[in-house]
């Protein structure tokens, strides 16, 4: 059988009355990148929440390496990086605080050298006093993607990660997430825009799920 | 093994369906009899005279209100360690009935101190244990009240409960332990200890009769959570009486 | 640098989990212009506006003076608990701790260390001048403390449990109180207790060794309901 | 549809603002499953912690109820005090009232009717009950709660200047509670003063004119305060 | 002289030790968009806030009709809709409940029906009753737009609009735009992405002043 990194198999979720997927399994091979698309509200948030454990589905399961991983267990949290749309940063550090902080959470044990380096190439060098409130939205961003740069996390799960970037910003985020392919890691990402990558993507367009019958449409390209 | 059948809603709807006429004409015919004994065949009290009668109501309801709430604890390890739907559920039906009976001990208690001590209120050890067992029950509530996600509340609940009842026996014993000073809830327990065998009698029929009571009200409640919970479950689209309802409406 | 296996199990020291939440919440405190302070003076005011509605009179302050003390510290440690997650809740730092390699029970007993430190012992530490001004003698002050010292971590564990419970929650800040206050009454009752039996002439061990069993059995379990409460909050 | 050309103020009537404001957080305050019977049990318990802690001699609490009674009010106005402009700033809703057409100090003052009706008002309505429990005769009970309807209002008052001027500083809450807790003080005083004299035998009249008076004297004032302080937080 | 709906005189607004920008000087004419681009943490978000009054310009002045507006006034308040990063939504209250009060908060009156009637555009009718905390990201960005759709403002400022909407939403809020400007209104709007308006539209992509002589690069196209 094909490795794999992260499996979902025939995951449930039911919200309020309806069920946002059903029997919804796919495969996220090492070095390739699984894009969700969808139209707002299918779904695609509370999928990527699932499979970093933060929700429960009401059925399935989720497989790292091809062993059924129970929620929120060392190794899930190990294996599993999820930057959702909440930038995780306390206003009244400074940028490079909050980037320390987060690393020391993450359990990275990295030299001061590195964080700045990191900083400097989301170009956010000249801003690391500056206290998170003050910073623009897409700077806040930025620094979810040193953070990135940094992580030691095999599979990421994205929600919208190119939200309030500039065209520069994207292109450094895309750049990010290859390099993290190319050295055998797996990603997630929901998103709107076209994410012109190197490495291997496959997408899955989620529908709304009419009749209680309906299977989410997968659509795999190369 | 057929307990377990049982802890699935849909079998136990229709059970508990079937067993609460049961338990109310129980509750009926206990409390006629309690109260015919306490109110008719037991003496009366050579110093308190009539009024000391609230007993067969007042420590009775006391006993509920403590009762029920360890009640509750139990279904809330259930639900945690089980994950049972069912357990949560029964906790959610029991806590206003645990509220009703301490706010009665309260008020018959208050009612009854009057005459007796002068005061609706003392800070008398059981009165204030009594008292927080009630800011209890409401605090649960007023929790799964103010989560409208189902399945947070419940384990919000059940997690909040069992904090609580570590703390029920340290709020009742401590109290009295504060209380040395104070000479109020001596009244009671002198009073339990020399009491007629008519009224004791009595006073636990009474007892037995709140306890029927509970019984079939927290499943009658039960029912109508289950019913609200499952509303788009086919086994709950399948009972008649809900058709019936649907249809007409 | 990306994607290197993580660092196999056992070079992650999971204890580590709970220097580092304790150490960025006590920064935090820190840095926020001294929010130790604060909890401080609000103690302080509190309690110095009994004498003001009350009245001057030496004899009645005394007598109620280890109530009023204990409640105003019950008030304003209950004050000072959404800070330990509301926060963190609403940036999505919640959400990093529980996904971290750390074990969430041990982040969140850093968490609680972390308020305690910046709640419950400068509490301590001011106590005695609030009693002296209710004409409090050295022993009784000498318990007071011992009390806070002991009862303080119990109020600090009790209500992160709250604090977790409601959050997201709207009124949470006053639904926690109203769930966290009556789990805080048996250390009232003993803190208060204890100063009272040493004003009568008796022995305080009784109700501070009682704090003290509550403040250890705390330890064992509280972290673990906390973690299971914020688990719950985020799903 | 859009683009018309906004209303001419001539057809604006600006004390709609009052009401639209009040009415979405009366809306917000009923919405949240019984907040107002939360605020209430606070108040009770609250206020039944002091028996607790200070021992249950009908004489001795008779004697500090009113400054018990009083010293909570306080506290439960405060513990409701972040509702009041918390959330609105977090979410966005702030920045809306500020540019919204009805003018800022009608806006503000909607909103604390809104937080006095959902606040002031019950406590003023449940305190008989607990002067009871203190063993308050009815003409206490009476100035009791005459205290608490023209007080409350007060206490809204001052405490949204504190809440608007701590609004996006961390540790908030607490600081506020540093800012108002002063200023309650003549409250306090005047309140508690009102039930003593009654007991005393005395009139109550000269204190309750007094808080009728800063009541009146700050409807007039507070609101353009409130809004002056609601822009610069938001700039 | 021209018409113009809104003019920035100079603007400059002075942030840390740095300039945002510095004498900036535009021209909204009815019926035109106005376009802000530039690198995250510009100034873009400064800028609109100072046009709508929420911060106060270090020198320069706004002006509505040519007539210099006092921040704030009521003048000023009729005539701008400021729409940012946060939704102003009430996390317990419906998508319909919280479109209503928004509007009446606008002092807008409207009828049940033409509420309705916006959310339906907005794709939002089958789920008005659902808890705005529930709605997803985009969802919560589409009451925006139902907004936009009933509001008589004349001049729109728009921060990075298209956050978090799929193309369809994007479309969405560029039809409603477009009403918006072909009945005479204006609109500045902030955006890192292509905005294929129907009207005319002009764009300011403004640059991290270096120097402190440095002026603001002024690329105008029609
Ligand atoms: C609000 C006021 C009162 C409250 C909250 C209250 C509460 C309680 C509680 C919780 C119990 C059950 C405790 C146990 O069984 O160990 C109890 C029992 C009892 N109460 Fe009260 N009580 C109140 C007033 C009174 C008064 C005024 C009297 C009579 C003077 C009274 C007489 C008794 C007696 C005789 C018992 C039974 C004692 C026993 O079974 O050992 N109570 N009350
Ligand atoms: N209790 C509920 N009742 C009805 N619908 C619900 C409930 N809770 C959540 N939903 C729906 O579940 C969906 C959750 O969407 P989710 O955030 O996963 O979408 P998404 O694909 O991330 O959308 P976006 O692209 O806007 O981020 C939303 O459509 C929301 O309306
Ligand atoms: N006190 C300060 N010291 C230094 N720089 C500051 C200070 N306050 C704000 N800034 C800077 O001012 C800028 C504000 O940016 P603004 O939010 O207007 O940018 P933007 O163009 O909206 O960016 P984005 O495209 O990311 O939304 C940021 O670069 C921020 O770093
Ligand atoms: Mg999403
Ligand atoms: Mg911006």
């Amino acid at each position: 059988m094909t490795a794999s990194l992260l499996q979902a198999r025939s995951l449930t979720l039911i919200r309020g009355e309806r069920s946002l997927f059903q029997a919804l399994s796919f495969v996220v091979q090492p070095g390739e990148a699984f894009i969700l698309r969808g139209p707002n509200g299918v779904g695609k948030t509370s999928l990527l929440r699932v499979l970093a454990g933060l929700s429960r589905a009401d059925a399935g399961g989720v497989f790292l390496n091809n062993v059924e991983v129970t929620l929120l267990s060392a190794a899930h949290r190990a294996a599993t990086l999820y930057v959702g749309h909440a930038n995780a940063l306390k206003d009244e550090f400074s940028a490079e605080e909050n980037l320390t902080d987060q690393l020391a959470l993450d359990a990275i044990v990295s030299s001061r050298e590195t964080r700045l380096d990191a900083l400097r190439r989301v170009g956010l060098l000249t801003r690391r006093h500056v206290a998170a409130r003050k910073l623009s939205q897409g700077q806040k961003r930025r620094i979810g993607i040193a953070r990135l740069m940094l992580s030691d996390r095999p599979v990421w799960l994205l929600d919208e990660p190119t939200n309030a970037l500039d065209q520069e910003g994207v292109a450094l985020l895309l750049q990010t997430v290859d390099q993290h392919l190319a050295a055998g890691g797996g990603a997630v990402i929901a998103t709107h825009l076209a994410l012109p990558l190197q490495s291997p993507a496959r997408e899955l367009t989620m529908q709304e799920i009419v009749a209680e019958a309906a299977q989410v449409a997968m659509v795999a390209k190369q | 093994m057929s307990l377990f059948k049982y802890s699935a809603p849909s079998s136990f709807y229709p059970l508990a369906g079937r067993l609460v006429p049961w338990f109310g004409t129980l509750a009926f015919l206990l409390c006629v009899a309690g109260l015919y004994i306490g109110l008719f065949v037991a003496p009366e009290d050579f110093q308190q005279g009539e009024v000391y009668r609230i007993i067969f109501v007042h420590v009775p309801a006391a006993w509920m209100a403590m009762i029920i709430y360890l009640v509750m604890a139990f279904y809330a390890v259930l639900a945690l360690v089980y994950q049972t739907r069912l357990s949560s559920m029964m906790m959610e039906a029991l806590a206003p009935t645990g509220a009703i009976f301490t706010a009665l001990a309260l008020w018959t208690g208050a009612l009854w101190g009057r005459p007796t001590w002068g005061t609706y209120w003392a800070w008398d050890a059981r009165m204030t244990s009594t008292l927080i067992l009630l800011f209890l029950y409401v605090g649960y509530i007023a929790l799964i009240n103010a989560i409208e996600d189902k399945k947070r509340s419940d384990k919000a609940g059940a997690l909040l409960v069992l904090v609580g009842s570590v703390n029920v026996p340290i709020i009742y014993f401590s109290v009295k332990w504060w209380n040395t000073l104070h000479q109020g809830a001596s009244v009671s327990l002198t009073q339990g200890n020399k009491m007629a065998a008519t009224m004791l009698l009595g006073m636990l029929v009474m007892a037995l009769a709140c306890w029927m009571y509970a019984i079939a009200v927290g499943l009658c409640r039960v029912r109508a959570i289950i019913l609200e919970r499952e509303k788009n479950m086919q086994w709950v689209r399948d009972i008649k009486e809900v058709n019936d309802q649907s249809s007409a409406t | 640098m990306s994607a290197v296996l993580p660092t196999p199990d056992l070079l992650l020291i999971p204890e580590r989990g709970l220097w580092v939440a304790a150490a960025r919440d006590v920064k935090l405190a820190m840095r926020s212009k001294g929010e130790l302070a604060q909890a401080l003076v609000f103690f302080v005011i509190v309690v110095s506006l009994f004498p003001l509605a009350i009245g001057p009179e030496t004899a009645l302050l005394k007598r109620i003076a280890p109530g009023v003390v204990w409640v105003c510290a019950l008030l304003s440690v209950l004050l000072t608990l959404p800070r330990m997650f509301q926060q963190d809740y609403i940036d999505g730092t919640l959400e990093q701790l529980v996904l971290s390699r750390y074990p969430l029970p041990l982040l969140c007993a850093g968490k609680m260390a972390a308020h305690w430190l910046t709640t419950g012992l400068p509490l301590a530490a001011v106590a005695p001048i609030l009693g002296l001004q209710f004409g409090l003698d050295s022993r009784e002050l000498a318990v007071v403390v011992a009390g806070l010292l002991l009862g303080t971590p119990v109020l600090t564990m009790l209500g992160a449990v709250g604090a977790a419970l409601t959050l997201g929650v709207r009124g949470g800040s006053i639904l926690m109180a109203l769930l966290v206050l009556p789990l805080y009454i048996p250390v009232l009752i003993f803190g208060a207790g204890a100063v009272e039996s040493t004003m009568a002439g008796l022995d305080a061990a009784a109700n501070l060794s009682l704090l003290a069993a509550m403040a250890l059995s705390g330890v064992v379990g509280v972290p673990f309901a906390v973690a299971f409460a914020v688990k719950i909050s985020l799903d």
